[in-house]
């Protein structure tokens, strides 16, 4: 029995020894700040390692906690984010004062996504959201004297508190007319009648608020600009990615009655966020603000891609996630590398980059073809499939405006690859040497980028385990 | 003592949303905001013990559910007006207004 | 795997680029890995004209799955118009490395791209399989952007900038194209989807899509307007690229994709391809008329060229079919040997605009010459590609009944006098007439230049003096299209 | 038959020399000429040999030449039936052809060494005839109507690079391509003209062609006259087409304009090109295709009324102009009038053909004697290094076998007994009698003012005033009239312009291929010979003197002197045509429509995005509750389409 406990809960178990081991290692003596990051990044390797080991499903807790090879892989894939991320903040935070603290506050996200996407009642969900936000306003704050640092923090915390409440209030909604919260229960009792349909909306804007879909999305700009390239970093892949793996098992198992109403809600809000997203990132000059907006674009892919079958949906919709982890991170790890060094976070500053810094030069160029979706790098598989699920419902208008939108947001990235290669600049960034631990963390985003959609097992690893919703 | 229909209960919670979250839209000063978000999620907790008390006085998922949101609202709190004093800091001041500098 | 090799030559040199130091060495790899190629391209028609394609359909076919959930697969294999095509694109690789031999800034990069251009394009046409077609053709679009933005000359940014959109908005329509097969058909697999035709009325839904997304790369009417400023602003190298193979894989596309998989469609839409492609030849020849700058005037002259391509296809008939496939071929070459001429003349004056050129021949005979012949081959003069193109579509097209269809080969042909007045426009004031005393000491063509002129020029001459043996070749990769053609047609 | 077999050495070896000159000319130097000229001699020989085989051979079946294809491969095969053969066809008028063009090119070769000497591009210029020489062997063997055409493009071609030889003379340019644009124009009928016949007729072979469609009982011919475009029959519609190429070569009015200009280029191509073959090809053409033609009255007619117009109004321009070799040109003009209207006038069999026969036989003439025409002007153009004839005079003591020459073909050409042009006008006219009185008048008038011309030439050159007085004096180097390679082509011209006409021409070369008859009636060759005499000697009167009779005639005419001498305003209609309706009507606004519409559509939508994104930024205000506000907008907004809209 309790060996099954510990091997259902091992990922969950494994964060709290970690934060637990931290803070001890917090209150022993004083340490440096090399050493605490080097301490961490080794077990978060071996926390990413033993993600892959003796993982089974089952369920625990009458339902409370369920897990099975789907959501270990999410897991799993999550963990090698947050690795990839604390090997590139060490730049930054070998300058900081709370190195533990820094990780304990994302651990502790961390934490709460993992029992969030294992959730398995209304009530663990919420605590998992929770848990994974609260922590992360803290860290959007982490650049103490910073003053946008503070007001990107202070919108996080009140819009995201607004948005939970609202969950909330449609979670009391389901509660009073089906009268259960556990997922496994709630289908049956679902009929279509307005209240449903109305709580329904409610969750489906938590969810939306989290994974910043239009018109929930306004808090993300902003706090992706303020808050530290570390934290921003997380919040545009790690947290992005695990509400979006719940947010399909949800909708593809707890609101499959409802489909006929949420299949139309994402047409809608799926085109609504992709031009928002486009149109708005056109004219972005910061390089991190310029990142949300596209990465707001790239959820409306998303809901494209979720929009479609459950089995395919699920299955392009998670191969993207890990794609997007490789690409995104490549790009936040250049940035984050420079605005550590230089402190220079504009496009416009990287004019004739390329000229001093071919290497970084390279390795951002071909994260951003990533996320534009040119072959041969993997985010044209991702995009692909996202679209190609989308397009399994024959909907037809819907993938053509999709496409279309490609254009757009190729205009903006090929942007910024014109102010690397092109542009003329008087003083460029100067040549920048890169420690070890940001070099390794590149170097895994940019091979990952290059290979994962030629390694033919990987996709179809995880479209066979998506049968399982 | 059933007196109150579940429907009056309802209405006082759904009303006390409204008032939150109007309070939330206006106030400017963020105390004032956080204790309007504090409204929101009593109206909930009303809701869920309302619901358990009338429909499913058999079970307490809805009453384990408040306390937690009691609770988490607690900590959300604290973190917020963490926040708000470390803002303070920088802004030397808590309106709303002041935290606008990230825009467009 | 003959096939796979073709995309793997190409990619292992750009590799070795990677890796070498200096422009020696760069240079020196570059020039023999698309030598290689070329000579393995070679080896390969030897190969293929053993093959007795009746048999199969498709030489040297492989196939191995990919995605297999999606039945996605990775299936190449050749007929005679892909192998055309592959020859095509490897003569004016080999050309290309050869005229870019001077550039100087970044040449490792450059040639780098250039190789990708290469793998891009051999890929794309010999996939048959929808989706790694696309893929290809994806593959070699961005580095285009890449190549004209940073080595161009003019407002190159914008017209990078313009081309690399363009395009994709082709690609996307394409993609929508391509979903719409699959999700009716259930397969990417070209020789599948052949077998059992698509219905009728979900033919004329996508059809459009895939041929106005292919459409966008030859230079179809409203979208051309990407190809005057590409060209202008791209670098010697990249303009023979773009105008002598990428508008080639638009009008490749039209064919084997949009034309071979909707055939019904095809023969619903003929009428607006017919009109389009019309109005571009037309247009464009007139168009250049009033050009000025040596570049713009074959850019546009390119847009009325591949306007017989798509009106070769849209008449579809075997004759005009082979005639499109020949003009693709005839155009591909006569561009390239037309940009290098040019790149010659403008990385020795300096300039492109025909007021400041003149006389050339007195002091640069060789490059000249060149610029001559490749003018005279694409106002059709026989013995050269550019005649045997034109006619067999002009032949073609004239067999197909419709008396609208004749009145608009008319018009094509009308475009013939056009031609040469443009033709002989540019040649008039950049060749002949009195020479500005500035130019008296300019070199003729270097080794590398001779060499790659040479090269294009056989190309042109083979095509032009012995068309039956490419026909040959054609033939009967055509015969499989319009068998479908008809068909389905009744 | 295989016996003929070496007879496509004839065009061969003319393009090996081509090849050999164009490739390695740079090591020839000045030997290209003689390899030139020696590889042309052996084809001229070919040819004799082939004449002399084909006339006199034991081909001569129940008295009818039968057309004999030596050689044909297929080179380029568009569907079944349609395809173009590569291959020779020996027939009557073929053969007559390429002996008429070697030799002419032959002579052309020779006097060219002397006359080009030292000119820096000799090599290319003998590249060129080479090429030329090789075009026009193969457009005239042809037996593939697509064959024909591409030859027929490539001696255009080589005509423009001829003309243009003079690369950096402005004037040789804008003549070379106005040569081109001009022919190309007419081609471009003449290829539609091919693809109607090919597609109606079913094959591109001239011998098929002609066999279906002259049999009125084939369906070919049934579906190509019952079909019908704007009312005329497809036939004539074809062969309309195919007339124009035909008349656009052979610079037949009002697409004759390029001629005259194309007098830019070395006076030996203008001989050989532009007087003695290309500019007939026309004639062939419409020789080779006459059985067909003549199964359509109307298009005859048209072909009639064209040759008689071209040639009276090109015998009025030739009266005023001054740049002689212009003057040749439109003689040359003139006389292919002849040609062409005698065949419109001629019937395909016996007595009736005769017209067929006089044109051809009037083209073999024409050949010498305009060739030394040309020729004899190149001499005293070298010598006197001008066109004018003002330049000129009193040039007969300087130069006297020139003279000599020149006053022979003079004869000639005004149809003076016993000189060839006599014997082949006489046919024409003689035709034209039988057939049209009206046409037999102008033919009459014309041939007068034709002696009338070149008399004004021959006199205002060689008499007048005496020649070093007035003019620019001529270079030390050519005091003498010229080497020996120079006068040796004239002589042996003069000698065949003498000849040439006693050959019994109508024994070989006739409509139907059977020996034709020609009984000579000197009664009926008073009247023109005797008009020649007359018009001969007022131009004596008029020019021998070299005092102003002339000008003062001309100030007399007023008006149509000046109209004459203007050539009737025809190219200032075709400059108004392309310079102002042309390039302003449909080139400017086409490449101003795509620069601004189409492209500026393309931007547009970039700008609208741009300006759309800006336009709507204040919607992300940086006020967190304007954002909260956005997120209960977003729910109430999806509440109110899902709860009550999308029910």
């Amino acid at each position: 029995m309790w060996v099954d406990v510990l091997l259902l809960m091992k990922q969950e178990l494994m964060l709290v020894a970690m934060i637990f081991f931290i803070l001890f290692l917090k209150l022993g003596r004083e340490r440096s700040n090399e050493s605490y990051i080097s301490i961490v990044n080794v077990l978060l390797l071996i926390n990413l390692v033993a993600g892959f080991i003796g993982s089974k499903q089952g369920m625990l807790f009458n339902e409370m906690f369920r897990t099975n090879e789907l959501m270990v892989l999410e897991k799993n894939i999550l963990s090698l984010a947050m690795l990839i991320i604390s090997m590139q903040s060490s730049v930054w935070l070998k300058t900081h004062k709370h190195v533990p603290e820094f990780y304990v506050l994302l651990l502790s996200t961390m934490l709460g996504m993992f029992f969030m996407i294992s959730a398995g009642n209304l009530l663990m969900f919420y605590l998992g959201l929770e848990l994974s936000t609260i922590p992360l306003a803290a860290a959007a704050n982490f650049d103490l004297v910073k003053r946008q640092s503070s007001e990107a923090a202070l919108k996080l915390i009140f819009s995201s508190a607004f948005s939970s409440s609202l969950l909330l209030f449609g979670i009391s909604m389901i509660y009073g007319t089906t009268g259960s919260l556990t997922f496994s229960q709630i289908p049956p009792l679902l009929t279509n009648d307005p209240l449903q349909i109305f709580a329904f909306i409610l969750l489906l804007a938590g969810f939306a608020f989290k994974i910043s879909v239009a018109p929930f999305h306004m808090w993300t700009a902003d706090v992706y600009e303020g808050a530290p390239v570390a934290v921003t970093s997380f919040l545009s892949v790690v947290s992005k990615g695990a509400v979006l793996f719940v947010f399909i098992s949800v909708l593809y198992t707890v609101f499959k009655p409802l489909a006929a109403a949420w299949y139309n809600m994402l047409f809608i809000l799926s085109l609504l966020t992709i031009i928002t997203g486009n149109l708005f990132a056109i004219r972005q000059n910061n390089f991190k603000r310029f990142l949300a907006f596209s990465s707001i674009a790239q959820v409306g892919f998303i809901l494209v891609g979720i929009s479609g079958s459950s089995q395919f949906g699920t299955a392009s919709v998670v191969y993207f996630v890990l794609i997007y982890v490789f690409s995104n991170l490549a790009a936040f790890g250049v940035i984050a590398l420079v605005s550590g060094l230089t402190g220079k976070e504009n496009i416009t500053d990287y004019k004739g980059f390329y000229k001093t810094n071919p290497l970084l030069s390279w390795i951002l160029t071909i994260a951003l073809f990533s996320l534009a979706g040119v072959p041969p790098t993997a985010g044209f598989f991702g995009k692909f499939f996202l679209l190609f699920a989308g397009a399994g419902k024959g909907n037809f208008l819907f993938i053509t405006i999709a496409a279309l939108n490609m254009i757009i947001s190729f205009y903006y990235y090929l942007r910024v690859v014109r102010a690397i290669f092109m542009d003329e600049n008087p003083k460029p960034i100067e040549t920048l040497r890169i420690p070890l631990l940001p070099r390794i963390a590149l170097y895994t985003c940019t091979v990952g980028v290059l290979t994962v959609g030629f390694i033919r097992f990987i996709y179809n690893y995880i479209h066979a385990l998506s049968t399982g919703l | 003592m059933y007196d109150v229909p579940l429907s009056h209960v309802l209405f006082v919670s759904t009303a006390l949303f409204f008032i939150g979250m109007y309070g939330l839209f206006t106030r400017r000063n963020m105390i004032t905001m956080l204790m309007a978000l504090e409204l929101l999620l009593n109206s909930v907790n009303i809701n869920f013990i309302a619901f358990n008390k009338y429909l499913y006085p058999g079970k307490l998922d809805g009453v384990f559910f408040t306390i937690f949101i009691i609770t988490i609202a607690a900590a959300e709190a604290a973190v917020a007006i963490a926040i708000i004093i470390n803002l303070y800091r920088s802004h030397k001041s808590i309106d709303i207004e002041s935290a606008a500098e990230l825009k467009f | 795997m003959l096939l796979s090799l073709l995309i793997i030559f190409p990619l292992l040199t750009a590799l070795a680029i990677l890796f070498c130091k200096g422009l020696k060495q760069v240079r020196n790899i570059a020039l023999s890995g698309a030598a290689l190629q070329a000579g393995y391209v070679v080896y390969l028609l030897l190969l293929f004209v053993q093959e007795d394609i009746a048999v199969k359909g498709m030489a040297f076919q492989y196939a191995c799955s990919w995605f297999e959930p999606l039945s996605i697969n990775y299936h190449v294999g050749v007929d005679g118009i892909s192998m055309v095509m592959i020859l095509l694109t490897a003569c004016i690789v080999l050309a290309g490395v050869l005229v870019s031999w001077a550039t100087e800034t970044l040449s490792k990069e450059f040639f780098f791209l250039l190789m990708l251009l290469s793998l891009g394009a051999y890929g794309f046409f010999i996939s048959l399989d929808l989706f790694t077609l696309f893929f290809f053709l994806e593959i070699a679009v961005i580095p285009k952007f890449l190549l004209i933005g940073i080595w161009g000359s003019g407002k190159k940014e914008y017209s990078a900038m313009k081309l690399a959109l363009m395009l994709m908005g082709g690609s996307a329509l394409v993609f929508v194209g391509l979903a719409g097969i699959y999700f009716n058909t259930g397969t990417f697999d070209l020789l599948a989807i052949a077998a059992n035709p698509i219905a009728r009325d979900v033919q004329l839904i996508f059809f459009p899509f895939a041929f106005l997304g292919f459409g966008v790369f030859t230079a179809l009417f409203p979208f051309h307007t990407w190809v005057p400023d590409g060209h202008a602003s791209a670098p010697t190298a990249a303009s023979m690229f773009l105008a002598g193979i990428s508008m080639k894989l638009g009008g490749y596309g039209c064919l084997r994709v949009a034309t071979f998989l909707m055939p019904d469609a095809a023969h619903a839409w003929s009428w607006v391809i017919i009109l389009l492609a019309t109005i571009a030849i037309i247009y464009g020849a007139f168009a250049t008329m009033m050009q000025t700058d040596l570049k713009y005037i074959n850019a546009y002259s390119s847009v009325s060229h591949c306007g017989f391509v798509l009106l070769g296809i849209g008449m579809l008939t075997k004759t005009s079919i082979n005639g499109a496939v020949l003009q693709m071929v005839s155009h591909g070459l006569m561009t390239a040997l037309f940009f290098a001429a040019i790149g010659m003349i403008y990385s020795r004056t300096h300039t492109r605009m025909l007021a400041q050129l003149g006389g050339l021949l007195k002091v640069t005979p060789f490059i000249s010459t060149v610029f001559v012949i490749a003018g005279l081959c694409s106002l059709g003069l026989p013995g050269l590609s550019g005649f045997v193109a034109e006619m067999t579509v002009f032949m073609g097209a004239w067999q197909n009944p419709d008396k609208w269809y004749r009145l608009a080969t008319i018009l094509a042909c009308a475009s013939i006098v056009v031609t040469a007045v443009y033709i002989l426009r540019a040649t008039g004031k950049t060749i002949m007439g009195p020479m500005s005393s500035t130019y008296e000491n300019l070199v003729d063509a270097k080794w590398n230049e001779r060499l790659a002129a040479a090269l294009l020029i056989a190309g042109i001459l083979l095509i032009g003096l012995a068309p039956f043996l490419i026909n040959q070749l054609i033939s009967p990769g055509t015969e499989v299209i319009m068998n479908r053609v008809i068909g389905f047609s009744k | 038959m295989a016996g003929y077999t070496y007879v496509i050495l004839v065009p061969l070896i003319p393009l090996v020399t081509f090849l050999l000159l164009g490739l390695f000319g740079r090591y020839l130097g000045r030997s290209s000429g003689m390899i030139g000229t020696a590889g042309l001699l052996a084809a001229t020989l070919l040819s004799f040999l082939t004449a002399f085989q084909y006339f006199f051979g034991a081909n001569h079946v129940n008295g009818v030449y039968e057309p004999i294809s030596a050689f044909k491969h297929t080179w380029l095969q568009f569907s079944p039936g349609l395809s173009i053969d590569m291959g020779i066809m020996l027939d009557p008028i073929s053969v007559m052809m390429i002996v008429v063009v070697t030799f002419i090119a032959l002579m052309v070769h020779l006097f060219s060494l002397g006359y080009m000497k030292g000119e820096e591009r000799f090599t290319t210029y003998y590249a060129f005839l080479s090429l030329f020489t090789f075009s026009m062997l193969g457009l005239v063997l042809s037996v593939n109507i697509f064959q024909v055409y591409m030859f027929w493009e490539l001696v255009g071609v080589s005509s423009y690079l001829l003309i243009g030889f003079y690369f950096q003379k402005a004037s040789a340019v804008a003549a070379s391509k106005k040569a081109f644009i001009v022919t190309r124009f007419a081609d471009f009928g003449f290829l539609i003209g091919i693809l109607i016949l090919g597609f109606y007729g079913g094959s591109l072979d001239i011998a098929t062609l002609v066999e279906r469609l002259t049999n009125t009982a084939s369906p070919e011919f049934i579906a190509i006259t019952a079909a019908s475009f704007f009312g005329i029959s497809v036939l004539t519609w074809a062969l309309t087409l195919v007339f124009i190429g035909g008349a656009g070569k052979s610079a037949m009015f009002p697409l004759h304009v390029w001629l005259p200009d194309a007098m830019e280029g070395p006076t030996p191509v203008s001989a050989l090109i532009h007087a003695a073959t290309m500019v007939v090809a026309g004639v062939y053409l419409v020789a080779r295709l006459f059985p067909i033609f003549s199964m359509n009255s109307a298009v005859l007619s048209l072909v009639t009324w064209v040759g008689v117009a071209s040639a009276l109004i090109a015998a009025i321009i030739a009266c005023t102009q001054t740049d002689i070799k212009r003057v040749l040109a439109y003689s040359t003009m003139s006389q292919i009038g002849f040609m062409m209207f005698s065949q419109g006038l001629s019937k395909t069999s016996g007595e009736d053909g005769l017209g067929y026969m006089a044109s051809m036989f009037h083209l073999f003439t024409h050949a010498f004697f305009k060739s030394l025409l040309f020729l004899c002007a190149g001499a005293v153009i070298h010598y006197v290094h001008s066109n004018e004839m003002r330049d000129m005079g009193g040039l007969r003591k300087l130069m006297p076998v020139t003279h000599a020459c020149f006053l022979i073909a003079c004869l000639a050409i005004a149809g003076i007994p016993p000189f060839a042009g006599f014997f082949s006008k006489e046919e024409i006219l003689l035709t034209a009698w039988n057939e049209n009185l009206f046409v037999y008048g102008i033919g009459l008038f014309t041939a007068a003012v034709t002696a009338f011309y070149m008399f004004r030439l021959y006199f205002s050159i060689f008499w007048s005033q005496p020649f070093p007085t007035h003019a620019k004096q001529p270079a030390t180097a050519h005091q003498q009239e010229g080497s020996l390679t120079m006068q040796l082509p004239l002589v042996i011209l003069a000698l065949c312009t003498i000849a040439a006409g006693l050959v019994p021409f109508s024994k070989f070369v006739t409509a139907d291929g059977r020996p034709l008859e020609t009984h000579f009636n000197p009664l009926f060759s008073v009247p023109p010979v005797l008009l020649s005499i007359i018009a001969i000697l007022v131009a004596a009167e008029l020019f021998k003197h070299g005092d102003g009779r002339a000008a003062n005639i001309a100030a007399g005419l007023g008006l149509v002197y000046k109209a004459a001498s203007k050539k009737f305003y025809v190219d200032e209609l075709y400059l108004f045509v392309t310079k102002k309706i042309i390039f302003p009507f449909a080139g400017r606004p086409a490449a101003w429509f795509d620069r601004n519409v189409v492209d500026g559509c393309i931007n547009g939508l970039a700008y609208i995005t741009a300006s759309t994104s800006n336009a709507i930024r204040w919607v992300q205000s940086g006020r967190l509750q304007h954002y909260t506000l956005y997120f209960f907008g977003g729910i109430a907004g999806l509440a109110i389409i899902f709860i009550y809209l999308w029910k």
